[in-house]
């Protein structure tokens, strides 16, 4: 008998320390039927994915599969249940063969014994229906591009017989053929029975594959309901939940001087066309493209955190050398995309992290003094409205936006000339959204020169003078400021004709 | 016992967090305490106090320098090379000689230093696992000490060296003095000065720390440096309370100091715990080891009493104060941020 | 400074790895230096080296070291560490020929007794490990101390004795092949099948890869984990009772320092400490490097003062060149 | 449901396999028949009545240790029960099996401190004068080490092997050596019986530990309290004159053995324990140490300590003298010399030779108390030597150990 809910969530709550992430969401997948999930970043799509397939437990409601309430105690129980998901970082394990990673978890076996035919061919039929049919079984994983780590993760999903299929924004890396070999696997894969959720940030799939959407923002459910009733236009208001275009301050105009000038740059271990750019006092650009065109790299290259390559970088006509020391001396610093893992140290106070970057500012001799500490904290806090209980709180005790105000507050602390910005606003709430973004343009206006990479095409275009677009390493474009360019961005990135 | 130094942090959940990483090591050393009052009674005399005392400092300042390595998240097993060394450098050079005492001890120290830096070397530039680079180099200084000595190290330690290991300051041991100075000075340096927050924050998260701009190969290339020369000051104690060479390698010391450190409550991670915490590990084995002699306890019965403590000591830490709350489940859960 | 920076999640090209880098990665590496060893040996002492006796000799010194490393590897590949593998061999020893004491009829339940021990030894680091959450480094260390004192306490002497037909089956060979060294051929066999061809192979590698990432996958942690720690106390324990069938006494301090050379072995060997990578070949290639040192040194007859200082050279040289880096 | 059943299944075959586990250890504890003859640490079950020449051998082995009691000054010293024959020169004769020189291999200690160097050094040296070639290998202290080292040792197949034995381990390695046709002679130590060793030439572990046990028992009137400090736990050349000093206080039913622990044999334990000591036992009236090194740490101790060093006995260190001279420390001290390896050696080639050999041959060597002890105090010496010593001088020179 076909259940009428294949997976949901009942009145579910879930808080973590400083930010609640979800607000009593319900939530209904049917089977056979693709359900868009859909949500700015933070809105709290992930922790809902977590809790449906049991990574997470909810401080307060229930989970339901096939119509029966549940309580899953680790993946293993979901699972078990068909739910099957494939989540946005990826799982697999770059030093395992294809073969392996495809059926990790779910291996073919008779008593714990191996049936090495068996398992080939369920992983060859499995990469089969995503389109990686071609693919030698034998190689290792962290050798292929993120697409195929992507597919490969899909395909593991497909080996296991599941009532639901979770997939967190399996689009985001994909591109041209290896997109709609997704697309056509999550159409069949709906055909057979299967509950399919899927969580995108690229628009334009709802219309191809959803057939019903659910909006959430800010831990809540704005609304669901079959995807012919969600025009474009309804997706966004009900994501952004208020006009788009009054979310981006208008830049101020940038200064003449010339920052940064990057020649003929091509980045360490990368087979890429050169890079070259100039930015201005006060300008503030923004790098668009896929993710893995190249747009982090850049951004790390020129913080000198990953070494140079070829070509030269010059900070007001003074060339650079390609040293970490000396590329934060002359004033070029990176907020980067990793906050967690390359921007702050979660186990030490927030004052502390804020003071990292200029250890000699507040000692004498070595000797730190904690009266100065503070006042640099205060002095922060008051600047970016970071919200904190005090300056001893651990930085793992903030919220996202609070924690990435205290990486870009560390650099301000050092006076920087150039902001390098990667992914300023992942994992961030709605709110602090908004301040992040008045942050930046005020920086500008006071004639720091910004460079910055996100994914969230929207920022990119509100936010910047000029947009450059990446793909496959290369610029492959340079736009003006447009409110309207999204569409001719998109073509650039994706190589699409424009 | 030295004042805890500047703790990182003073929040509330902060504060708790700093109580409870005391209880578990000062409740075992309130137990060690009443144990010893009941079975070995002379354990409160001044003779026993005194060899606690000098327990302490030897095994204190050992238990510093591995105390620096572990909060950058490496561990030192050649300590007890260097002190080895130290003998044998010192003994060689002056024979006994008080006028050559000078010289020799900056030799010692120059050889403390060799061993540093290879260390760092292994560990820094190599990424070299901590764990296997000083046992390496733990092999390489006994294979120095025997080649060169010819198996048998001759000379003598200077007596002008005696008061180092032997001598007393208002009847308290001159190693616990020196131990309890270069606590101080550690505990301070961790706490307040720029040095220590380069040595946590590199130890907490090595990646955002560089990010930031901390040279951070240095910084834990200094831990180690300064661990050697730990390992030399230990090594010119030990040489001195006995006043012969003994190039015989002690190799508990190595274990003693990890011990010590671990059950105070510094985790193996990197960047958790404070040179407090250090002390009181330190006092605790210390006093545990001399009650066990005093009891009359044999080679095995200290073994596992060892053990036992430590198993104890993160068994309770892992716990936090609540001995039941669900706190290692989730901890199990997220990924283990590996031994490097 | 060359702190290496973890290679950028996104890069679509990777730099192509250098053949030394393959190399150590397949655990073919410290095969080259043992086959340099071989030849060196061939030409200077070629008909010492290549007799029956010697061979008999280098294989039978591997035995022990290869048991243990064995299980250390399979504990290392799963993310973990075992520093109790030297007591565990310490007190199966001692163990094996106190109870057994030369009672014929006791071998058999003696011995079965003793892999039980180990399993149960193995058992309790893992439950510690996995289900206290306490970390594994502590966990053994502290289990070292523990057993260590236990053995010590058993017996300060060496002490017991054991059967004839356990002192003829460690001094029995064929050829120059004894069979203590079957023994070891069959357990890597063993264990190669079990870490590549079965289920719970895959999921040691999976969990030392990324215990996050093998959980989400749906893999029982607990019991794979569990798994590893029992594997490596049973090796260990068959290791304790061929060194006491080989002694034919037991020793309070049979395997003193194993454990660290067991450690060195595995990662000379190519395996990284941070688990998930490494491969049996170069485990036996780290414990044939081990072997084949001693028996060159007393084949090459180096003045004994230097011979410790070889030892510590090649050691830190291949653990300089050969230790594997991250990926 | 399923899940409880199945935990349930899994929790009774954990049952039953402890269940068969006990019965196992049940049916090991209560087992008949023991294999093969005791061997009691050394003692002699050779059939008596081959032993050749029995007589005079016996003669040579009292000897050793009426030599002792005249040294200490000692009424009465019963040697510990031994029989001593002689091995057949026939069985063992035998031309160089390659070339025209022997080839004799060398278990050696290693040289991790300086007896093992000198042993080595003294056997390397008396090779030489005879014109013999050595196959070495070290140990480093290490039984296990040791048991590869025959091995490979023997799979050069010299014509005799002479091992220092580091602990009864290596037993069956050494009865596979001489089942493979390889003269073994054991030096400075002892293995059981059944390592089939042909020649033990050791300075005998029972007559140390009875001797100092004994001098103590006459210094103290018979009557006291006595520690004991012995070397490293679990290694049989303490062990065994730790258990022959305890046998000998058993008959003084006045003495008090109090306590009993290790010192490594280094001077800095030694010290360690001893302050210890100082502080739980005020009233202990001797200290029966194996060693001088010991002993060093002891004596240390009790003069830091400002109080009278009790009676005390040791090896011979020149250190120990050193330290003690002007002193009014009472000591009974003898040797283990290293330089008995050249005997042990020399036995081996007598064995090759045809010639006559015991099957135990016990050096004497000097033993001496604090009132000769001035007369053996080598200034000119490191303190580490062993003394006095029968090593020939040029090669201590030639060895750092003293001055020419």
């Amino acid at each position: 008998m076909v259940p009428a809910i294949a997976l949901g969530a009942r009145e579910v709550t879930k808080s973590f320390p400083g930010v609640r992430a979800l607000a009593g969401v319900t939530f209904a997948v049917a089977p056979g039927r693709v359900h868009a999930l859909l949500g700015e970043n933070g809105a709290g799509k992930s922790t809902l994915i977590k809790i449906l397939t049991g990574d997470q437990t909810p401080d307060s409601g229930t989970v339901v599969v096939a119509d029966e309430e549940v309580s899953f105690g680790s993946p293993r129980d979901a699972l078990a249940r068909g739910v099957t998901p494939v989540y946005q970082e990826l799982t697999v394990l770059p030093e395992m063969t294809v073969l392996d990673n495809v059926m990790m978890g779910h291996e073919s076996a008779r008593r714990g014994v191996l049936r090495l035919r068996e398992q080939r061919e369920h992983a060859r039929r499995a990469l089969e229906r995503v389109d990686l049919g071609g693919l030698d079984l034998g190689t290792i994983a962290g050798d292929l591009s993120l697409a195929n780590q992507q597919l490969i993760e899909i395909a593991r999903a497909l080996v296991r017989r599941s009532n639901v299929l979770i997939l967190d924004e399996p689009s985001a890396v994909l591109s041209g053929d290896k997109l709609e070999a997704l697309h056509s696997v999550v159409r069949s894969i709906a055909a057979e029975g299967t509950a399919v959720v899927y969580i995108t940030h690229l628009l334009d799939e709802v219309r191809l594959l959803a057939d019903d959407v659910t909006v959430l923002r800010d831990g809540t459910l704005v609304s669901t309901g079959p995807a012919v009733d969600y025009p474009m236009e309804r997706i966004v208001r009900e994501m952004v939940g208020r006009q788009v275009d009054s979310v981006f301050p208008d830049p101020a105009p940038p200064r003449d001087e010339v920052v940064l000038t990057v020649s003929d740059l091509v980045p360490r271990g990368a087979e890429v066309a050169p890079v070259s750019l100039e930015l201005r006092a006060g300008e503030i650009v923004g790098l668009a493209g896929l993710v893995g065109s190249g747009r982090s790299r850049l951004l790390k290259t020129l913080a000198g955190v990953r070494g140079r390559g070829e070509g030269t970088v010059a900070v007001e006509g003074r060339p650079l050398r390609p040293s970490l020391g000396a590329t934060i001396d002359a004033g070029v610093v990176l907020v980067p995309e990793e906050r967690k893992r390359d921007g702050l140290v979660l186990d030490l106070p927030v004052s502390q992290n804020c003071t990292l970057t200029a250890l000699r500012s507040i000692s004498t001799a070595g000797w730190v003094d904690g009266g100065r500490e503070k006042a640099a904290f205060a002095e922060e806090r008051e600047r970016l409205g970071i919200r904190a209980a005090g300056g001893d709180q651990l930085a793992r005790q903030l919220s996202g936006g609070n924690q990435q105000k205290i990486v870009i507050a560390k650099w301000l602390r050092v006076s920087p000339r150039v902001l390098l910005l990667d992914e300023p606003t992942r994992g961030v709430d709605v709110g602090a959204k908004s301040e992040i973004y008045r942050i930046i343009t005020e920086l500008a206006a006071n004639g720091m020169a910004i460079l910055l990479a996100s994914s969230e095409l929207p920022e990119v275009i509100g936010l910047s003078h000029r947009v450059l677009v990446f793909k496959d390493g290369a610029v492959v474009g340079d736009i003006p400021r447009n409110p309207d360019a999204a569409e001719q961005i998109m073509h650039l990135a994706l190589g699409t004709e424009s | 016992m030295t004042a805890a130094p500047a703790a990182p942090t003073r929040a509330p959940s902060a504060r708790l967090a700093r109580i409870s990483g005391v209880v578990a090591p000062l409740t075992g050393l309130v137990l060690v305490l009443v144990l010893a009052a009941v079975t070995t009674p002379q354990f409160y005399s001044l003779e026993v106090a005194r060899l606690v005392m000098f327990q302490i400092g030897l095994i204190g300042i050992a238990a510093l320098g591995q105390t620096l390595v572990l909060l950058v998240g490496g561990i030192d097993l050649s300590i007890s090379g260097v002190m080895a060394l130290t003998s044998v450098v010192l003994a060689t050079y002056s024979a006994g000689s008080d006028s050559r005492l000078l010289v020799g001890v900056v030799l010692a120290v120059l050889a403390g230093l060799a061993v540093g830096l290879v260390n760092a070397g292994l560990v820094v530039l190599r990424n070299v696992p901590p764990f296997v680079a000083t046992f390496a180099s733990f092999v390489l200084i006994q294979g120095v000490i025997i080649a060169w000595t010819r198996g048998a190290p001759s000379g003598n330690i200077p007596d002008a060296l005696g008061w180092l290991g032997g001598g007393r300051i208002w009847e308290i041991p001159v190693p616990l003095v020196v131990f309890a100075v270069l606590a101080l000075v550690a505990g301070i340096a961790l706490g307040r000065t720029t040095a220590g927050r380069r040595v946590y924050s590199t130890g907490l998260n090595r990646e955002a720390a560089r990010m930031s701009g901390i040279r951070t190969g240095i910084v834990i290339a200094s831990c180690y440096i300064l661990s050697s020369l730990a390992g030399v000051l230990a090594g010119l104690i030990n040489s001195s309370f006995i006043g012969f060479v003994d190039a015989a390698l002690v190799r508990s010391l190595d274990l003693d100091s990890i011990a010590a450190a671990v059950i105070g409550g510094i985790a193996l991670t990197g960047g958790k715990g404070r040179i407090s915490q250090t002390v009181l590990g330190v006092v605790l084995l210390a006093a545990l080891l001399t009650w066990l002699i005093q009891l009359g306890a044999g080679g095995g019965a200290q073994l596992v009493v060892s053990g036992g403590v430590i198993l104890l000591a993160v068994f309770l830490q892992n716990r936090g104060l609540g001995l039941l709350s669900p706190r290692a489940r989730t901890t199990r859960a997220t990924p283990r941020k590996g031994k490097q | 400074m060359t702190a290496t920076t973890p290679a950028p999640a996104v890069a679509p090209t990777r730099p192509r790895p250098n053949w030394v880098a393959v190399a150590v990665r397949r655990g073919a590496a410290v095969w080259v230096i043992v086959a340099a060893l071989v030849l060196v040996l061939s030409v200077l002492r070629g008909g010492s080296f290549w007799s029956t006796g010697n061979l008999a000799a280098l294989l039978t010194s591997a035995v022990v070291l290869g048991l243990v490393s064995l299980g250390q590897h399979t504990v290392i590949l799963s993310g973990g560490i075992d520093l109790s593998v030297g007591a565990m061999v310490t007190i199966t020893t001692l163990l094996t020929a106190v109870l057994i004491d030369g009672y014929p009829i006791r071998t058999a339940p003696v011995l079965i007794g003793m892999l039980v021990l180990g399993a149960l030894i193995g058992a309790l680091n893992g439950v510690l490990i996995t289900l206290l959450g306490m970390p594994p480094f502590i966990v053994t260390l502290g289990m070292l101390y523990l057993v260590n004192g236990a053995a010590l306490w058993i017996s300060s002497t060496p002490a017991g004795r054991v059967t004839s037909i356990l002192s003829e089956f460690a001094f029995g060979r064929i050829g120059p092949i004894p069979y203590t060294f079957l023994v070891l051929v069959l357990a890597v066999v063993a264990m190669w099948f079990l870490l590549n061809r079965t289920v719970w192979g895959k999921q040691v590698f999976a969990v030392g890869g990324d215990l996050h990432s093998a959980r989400a996958a749906g893999i029982d942690t607990t019991r794979v984990l569990l798994g590893v720690y029992i594997a490596s106390g049973l090796l260990a324990a068959i290791a304790g009772i061929l060194l006491a069938s080989r002694s034919s006494v037991g020793s309070p301090t049979a395997g003193a320092g194993l454990e660290l050379s067991a450690i060195t072995v595995v990662v000379i060997g190519g395996t990284s400490l941070l688990g998930g990578r490494g491969t049996l070949l170069g485990t036996m290639g780290g414990v044939a490097l081990l072997s084949l040192i001693t028996n060159s040194i007393t084949l090459l007859q180096f003045p004994s003062t230097i011979t410790d200082l070889i030892r510590g050279i090649i050691i830190i040289a291949a653990v300089a060149i050969f230790v594997a880096k991250r990926r | 449901m399923t899940n409880t059943a199945f935990r349930r299944a899994r929790s009774r075959r954990i049952l039953a396999a402890a269940v068969g586990f006990a019965t196992l250890v049940a049916v090991a504890g209560c087992s008949a028949e023991q294999e093969g003859a005791g061997s009691g640490g050394g003692g002699g079950t050779g059939a008596a009545e081959d032993c050749i020449n029995a007589e005079e051998a016996q003669a040579t082995y009292e000897e050793s240790w009426s030599s002792v009691a005249e040294a200490f000054g000692l009424s009465e010293l019963t040697p510990v029960e031994e029989e001593v024959c002689e091995v057949d020169p026939e069985t063992w004769a035998a031309e160089p099996k390659q070339g025209d020189a022997y080839r004799i291999a060398f278990a050696a200690q290693g040289p991790t401190n300086s007896w093992g160097v000198l042993s080595e050094e003294a056997f390397n040296y008396h090779a030489e004068e005879l014109g013999v070639d050595v196959l070495y290998a070290a140990a480093n202290g290490d039984a296990t080490q040791q048991v590869d080292n025959i091995q490979q040792l023997a799979s050069q197949d010299p014509d005799a092997m002479v091992v220092v034995p580091m602990g009864e381990g290596i037993a069956g390695q050494v009865q596979a050596a001489v089942s493979q046709g390889i003269p073994v002679v054991l030096c400075s130590g002892i293995l059981p019986e059944s390592s089939q060793a042909v020649s033990t030439v050791t300075r005998q572990y029972d007559l140390l530990g009875t001797a100092y046990a004994e001098w103590i028992a006459q210094e103290l009137g018979g009557e006291g309290q006595v520690a004991i400090l012995s070397g490293l736990a679990g290694v049989p050349t303490a062990e065994y004159q730790k258990a022959a000093a305890e046998a000998t206080f058993e008959k003084y039913p006045d003495i008090e053995v109090v306590t009993t622990q290790y010192t490594e044999w280094s001077p800095t334990v030694a010290k360690t324990v001893a302050q210890n000591l100082i502080a739980s036992y005020p009233d202990l009236d001797a200290i029966w140490s194996d060693s001088g090194y010991g002993a060093i740490g002891v004596v240390q101790a009790y003069q830091e300590a400002g109080l009278p060093v009790p009676p005390i006995t040791g090896d011979a260190v020149n250190d120990f003298l050193l330290a003690t001279q002007g002193t009014d420390v009472r000591y009974a001290l003898s040797t283990f010399p290293p330089e008995m390896s050249s005997t042990c050696l020399d036995t081996a080639m007598d064995l090759l030779n045809g010639e006559p050999v015991l099957n135990k041959v016990y050096i004497d060597s000097p033993s001496f108390t604090n009132e000769e002890g001035e007369q053996y105090v080598r200034e000119d010496c490191d303190g580490g030597l062993l003394v006095p010593t029968s090593a020939p001088e040029d090669l201590l020179v030639e060895l750092g150990m003293c001055q020419a």
